[in-house]
């Protein structure tokens, strides 16, 4: 019997020598089943390239000076409010410093409300747990909340300068038609908070615009709205689905803006396997394409995880950097005893950043958490997303 | 410790939802728009709290109420449909109901930011529990209290004689009008009984996930109200809290390991539990 | 008690009843009797409110049905059984007669509150003698579908006294009984008559029929085509042609 | 009055793919009487499934990838029999209902999986044909599918009224028991009607993927709310009234997204509905 014991013993010591080398646990969260199920897909194949990048080089260096490796999970919360809002407190009860995450932005705005208002506010028993979102994009969202930030692209800054760009470059266009999901969150705040203010700061007349639902696949009345209109340009705040069914109903009755504007999300492989011919020259604006050094490396180490690069997924591969970062600057110490200092210190440290460098240049982080991130225009031609234009 | 309360209180939640169609249930009208009560209670407690600063239970009580209202409202057309019909007629009454929060603006300045309900952007910052301090833990407890509560008042009407005869208008409408069972105020007062715990679970639910909007109530939750009872059970309440510990803690946390696996057997184990227990957990109606 | 006028009841085509007239008076026993499909349990179903008369009129104690639902006719005082029996198989024996208890005086006599949520304390003794009176005591908690034929028939009668009728319909009680069973059935029906309930007996057992009737009435094709006592009804010639066909 | 006549056409021409998908859930539900909740979700299924010949043989033209659409709805139609209805006794009328619900959640994510939840490019036939009366259009592909529709109806109603498998179907809807004692092997003929409806789902699904130009799981739950609301306003259990049922419905809601939006269209759908259920509960043709 004796020896049995000693045996196990020796296992132990054995398994604790092991874990001596620490590890820091960054957990992800989003959409991996449900229709938006490739988000949650690309997020997840992001950080754990990010993530093997970062262990290779050494991983990151702790308060106390060891080395510790970052371990990443991704959970799936399926795009829906109550999952995400049980996956976060799952996160809380793990030893993960920080979450990454959600994908959509009806999880987001539930999830935010749940985190704690101010950050000293006794009164206020929300969440004390940093979220530092890849994908949801809605504007607006980080102000619910000082523990929640955003590494997602500025819409507004992006959709101002792609307006002012296209008087230049389509001196003659001068009137804008709209196409808006009106019941997607996101879309519906691109249209009526960017895209048409937006064009009218630019100097467009927005001749009015044209409303579908998420799961519409009649658009004929609509897109006789738009010929009615007769609009130099046609902006599409839409997800892919619809956004295809609009453009083959365009084609349909022969409406050939000559301009083609389209939401950030849809510059995405979807769009392309949905309706490439129709969607043929198509203008986007977008915070990622691979075309920087860094750009290419990451996405060649994302697709080595199954993983497609296209501007959410590479967010999160940024976050995991700028995690790595404020890491290190804030002398996060990793022992399992001090977790809510360190996430409180994490949170501080993402307070705290002015600026950061992101796979298209430097992302300048604004005063409400949120990212304002280079940018650039890509357009669809020959069923791929090729670079028109980069202002910066 | 956290997640386990969170978890405690959707299983609340749920059972709260799935108690509402019981009832109705027991009467033998399948019902699709316990989630519309369920709407309605969340968007009239919501609302009470942040733009009337009501304390949580009165307005919790103001959305039983609503909830009921509307309830005993549709409880009287439904009498004229039975079966399908009645299926499609309340599935129709809840999309209806879903819409009219699509469009349903009410927005109120509070300080310098506007508050409440925007159409199709939802009904932000419900936070009567974080602004009150309330931990996670006691939240739970203050839910688990009308769940009790709800659980007991409905154990109490399945062992009186309201509840034989909600029973007896399920099996038989015909015998139980000869008998002399008045089928109006059975069937209306049942959907009345259903509307208001609906309306409670939703006053919660608003509270609980802090951002509602009108997709959170589309048909996919109508279903999971019936689906509660049928897969627990109609032989008494508990059948019901088991469906919904077994789809909530089980199905959707429980297997949260196997990712996006876990959506898959979703759908397959719901065919699995009713192939192999069609009447349901704890039995049920048909022996 | 009960009085039919020029009563009809049309389906389509088909005439189930025409013309019937028929009155039963307080305390008596009357029977109906007719061959298959000559309109016995229709007359039964206007008469408890199932579906309007095409033509005539329903009194009932004097007053007129017109309209009124089937739960109303119970609390008025007509209680009816079913040919085929329609008990409510997943409650107990118990709670059959519980959800029966909707008598005018027990309306009355407790409020909202305890007839609907009051427990079983208050009804214990009314049930117990229904139970006594059909033979079921011993079948107190078993569910209605577990209970045997015979068995099920008497909770069905049972259920219908429950509201304390005046008038008492019973649509073929003796359907499929062994003739045992009949005498034990013709026993009970005498006491409800004892206890100054009248009964309309619907029924194809001449065996019971002839031995507790005090009047019959014959049906063919919807129409009365005899009426008397039940020795006047057996020699009467037009009645043994329509049963032996050949009308 | 162009706008208007030009979005009837348009209403009547999509309201054909509603007929379509109108008819298999009028068979579904009224001729057999079964709760089949996973129909839409079938027949979109089916469509997907159409799309595996063009694994195969890349250059297949869009009839061969219906045709292999029509091929997997009779799979899928008799897959959902075996798993909802074959083995659960008819005593128990509920546990069919929610195994349905839990085959819709899983055909949805086999979908999203296999898929990863892109759309799918979808071939059509006629879809470049705009048929032009001066500023009138009529769209070439709905053309089909109205036709389509009709030969269906014929088909079905011949299936139904004409041969032994019909009979047999209607008999066995009716009076399971009874059937089974006039020698009808109940399980085979309840297989084979499914298998008949999983066909026809399979053109349907097909059709309407190719009228829309993608199909995306984001169509099943739409799909099968107007469905059920074609069925009861058509009369349960009438092919006919299902399909001037879906032209009435396509109609109706073009017209009222032109005139009133598209956030108020469903809740006048559903008005529609309520108005059938009250004033004509039977649907436009008695069965």
């Amino acid at each position: 019997m004796k020896k049995i014991a000693v045996a196990v013993a020796l296992a132990f010591a054995a398994t604790g020598a092991m874990a001596q080398e620490k590890t820091i646990r960054i957990t992800g969260f989003g959409a991996k089943s449900g229709v938006v199920r490739s988000f949650g897909i690309n997020s997840e194949a992001a950080m754990l390239a990010a993530a093997d990048v970062i262990n290779k080089q050494g991983g990151v260096k702790l308060a106390d000076g060891s080395k510790a490796k970052i371990v990443v999970d991704f959970l799936d919360d399926r795009c829906n409010a109550e999952e995400g809002i049980s996956v976060l407190r799952r996160i809380y009860g793990t030893d993960a410093v920080v979450a990454v995450g959600p994908t959509c932005s009806n999880v987001a705005e539930p999830l935010f409300g749940i985190l704690q208002k101010k950050v000293d506010d006794k009164g206020d028993s929300g969440l004390q747990m940093p979220v530092f979102t890849d994908v949801a994009i809605k504007v607006g969202l980080a102000k619910i909340s000082e523990w929640a930030f955003r590494n997602v692209p500025n819409e507004t800054t992006m959709y101002s300068s792609l307006f002012y760009w296209l008087k230049t470059k389509y001196p003659n266009a001068k009137t804008v038609f709209g196409g808006v999901e009106e019941d997607f969150a996101h879309s519906r705040a691109s249209w009526y908070a960017v895209m048409k203010d937006r064009a009218e700061a630019n100097g467009y007349q927005v001749l009015g615009n044209s409303k579908w639902l998420l799961n519409d696949t009649n658009f004929a009345t609509q897109v006789r709205e738009m010929k009615n209109a007769n609009a130099d340009i046609v902006a599409i705040s839409a997800h892919p689905f619809t956004t295809c069914g609009v453009l083959k109903e365009m084609q349909r009755q022969g409406v050939k803006p000559k301009v083609l504007v389209g939401l950030t999300s849809s510059s995405s492989l979807e769009t392309l396997q949905g309706c490439a011919k129709q969607a043929e020259g198509m203008i986007i604006p977008t915070s990622f394409a691979p075309i920087t050094k860094e750009g290419k490396a990451a996405a060649e180490t994302t697709a080595k995880f199954k993983g497609a690069a296209d501007l959410h997924s590479m967010a999160a591969w940024e976050n995991m950097f700028i995690l790595k970062q404020v890491i290190e600057s804030e002398k996060i110490s990793g022992d399992k005893g001090q977790l809510q200092a360190d996430r409180r210190k994490i949170r501080d440290g993402l307070a705290k950043l002015r600026e950061t460098k992101g796979l298209m240049g430097v992302t300048k982080r604004t005063e409400d958490r949120e990212a304002d991130k280079p940018y650039l225009f890509v357009q669809a031609s020959k069923g791929e997303w090729k670079v028109l234009h980069n202002p910066l | 410790m956290d997640f386990y309360y969170g978890l405690a209180q959707t299983v609340g939640i749920h059972t709260l939802l799935g108690l509402s169609a019981y009832i109705v249930l027991l009467t033998g009208q399948v019902t699709m728009a316990q989630a519309a009560f369920f709407a309605i209670g969340a968007y009239a407690a919501g609302m009470l709290t942040v733009l009337g600063g009501w304390h949580i239970v009165p307005a919790l009580g103001a959305g039983a109420v609503f909830g009921a209202a509307t309830a005993c409202a549709v409880g009287f057309p439904a009498l004229r449909v039975k079966g399908l019909m009645l299926v499609v007629a309340t599935l129709a009454f809840g999309e209806g109901v879903r819409l009219f929060f699509f469009n349903f603006d009410y927005q109120v300045a509070k300080g310098e930011i506007k508050v409440g309900p925007l159409g199709g952007e939802g009904f932000r910052q419900i936070r009567y529990f974080q602004e009150h301090g309330w931990s996670t833990g006691e939240v739970m407890l203050f839910i688990w209290v009308f769940v009790i509560l709800s659980m007991a008042a409905l154990w109490w009407f399945d062992r009186s004689r309201y509840g034989a005869v909600l029973r007896a208008v399920g099996e038989d409408e015909l015998a139980a009008q000869s008998v002399g069972v008045n089928l109006t105020a059975v069937k209306v007062s049942a959907m009345t009984v259903g509307g208001a715990v609906a309306g409670i679970g939703g006053g919660l639910y608003a509270h609980y996930t802090t951002h509602i909007e009108h997709a959170n109530f589309n048909v996919l939750l109508a279903t999971f109200a019936i689906a509660y009872p049928i897969v627990g059970g109609l032989k008494n309440v508990f059948g019901t809290l088991a469906a919904v510990i077994f789809v909530q803690a089980f199905l959707i946390e429980g297997l949260r390991f196997l990712g996006d696996w876990r959506n898959l057997l979703f759908g397959a184990l719901i065919v699995a539990a009713m192939n192999l227990r069609p009447q349901g957990f704890l039995g049920g109606r048909r022996a | 008690m009960l009085e039919l006028k020029g009563l009809s009841r049309h389906f389509g085509g088909v005439r189930a009843i025409d013309g019937l007239d028929l009155t039963v008076r307080k305390g008596e026993i009357v029977g109906l009797i007719g061959p298959n499909g000559s309109g016995k349990s229709t007359t039964v179903n206007v008469v408890a409110g199932l579906f309007p008369a095409s033509a005539g009129k329903v009194f009932f104690e004097g007053k007129g049905l017109e309209g009124m639902p089937t739960h109303k006719r119970l609390q008025a005082g007509i209680a009816r059984t079913f040919q085929n029996i329609r008990l409510f198989g997943q409650l107990s024996v118990w709670q059959n007669l519980w959800v029966a208890q909707n008598a005018p005086e027990d309306h009355a006599r407790r409020g909202f509150f305890a007839r609907w949520l009051g427990g079983q304390s208050g009804v214990r003794a009314e049930i117990a003698h229904l139970l006594e009176f059909s033979g079921l005591a011993h079948k107190q908690d078993e569910l209605a579908a577990n209970l045997a034929f015979g068995e099920q028939r008497r909770l069905e009668l049972a259920r219908a006294l429950a509201a304390k009728p005046k008038l008492l319909l019973l649509d073929e009680p003796a359907a499929g009984m062994n003739s045992e069973e009949i005498g034990q059935l013709r026993d009970r029906i005498l006491k409800l008559r004892a206890q100054g309930i009248t009964i309309l007996l619907i029924e194809h057992v001449m065996e019971l029929v002839m031995g507790v009737t005090d009047r019959i009435a014959v049906l063919n094709f919807g129409q009365k085509i005899a009426e008397g006592s039940p020795a006047e009804i057996q020699a009467n010639p037009l009645v043994r042609k329509a049963y032996l066909g050949g009308a | 009055m162009l706008d208007f006549l030009q979005a009837v056409s348009d209403g009547l021409l999509f309201g054909a793919t509603y007929a379509l998908i109108g008819i298999g859930f009028t068979l579904v539900f009224g001729v057999m009487h079964k709760l089949n909740l996973a129909y839409a979700a079938a027949s979109i299924g089916a469509a997907y499934a159409g799309l595996l010949i063009l694994q195969v043989a890349a250059g297949a033209p869009p009839w061969a990838v219906f045709l292999c659409a029509f091929l997997g709805g009779g799979v899928i139609g008799w897959l959902v029999y075996l798993t909802c209805f074959h083995f659960i006794p008819l005593s128990n009328p509920l546990a069919p209902l929610m195994s349905t619900v839990g085959m819709l959640l899983l055909i949805d994510e086999i979908i999203v999986h296999v898929t990863a939840g892109m759309p799918q490019n979808y071939p059509a036939m006629f879809d470049d044909v705009m048929l032009r009366v001066g500023e009138f259009t009529l769209r070439g592909d709905l053309l089909l599918v109205a036709g389509v529709s009709v030969v269906c109806m014929i088909a079905l109603l011949a299936l139904l009224y004409r041969t032994r498998l019909g009979l047999a179907t209607r008999a066995v809807s009716q009076q399971p028991v009874a059937a089974q004692l006039c020698g009808i092997r109940v399980a085979q003929v309840n297989a084979m009607t499914f298998i008949v409806t999983g066909l026809l789902g399979g053109i349907a699904g097909a059709l309407i993927g190719a009228s829309v130009g993608a199909l995306s799981p984001l169509l099943t739950t739409p799909l099968t709310v107007k469905g059920l609301i074609v069925t009861v306003i058509g009369g349960l259990g009438s092919i006919p009234g299902a399909i001037v049922a879906g032209l009435l419905v396509g109609a109706f809601e073009n017209v009222f997204q032109q005139f009133r939006g598209v956030t108020e269209r469903d809740l006048y759908v559903m008005l529609l509905l309520f108005a059938f259920l009250v004033f004509r509960p039977s649907g436009l043709f008695k069965p």
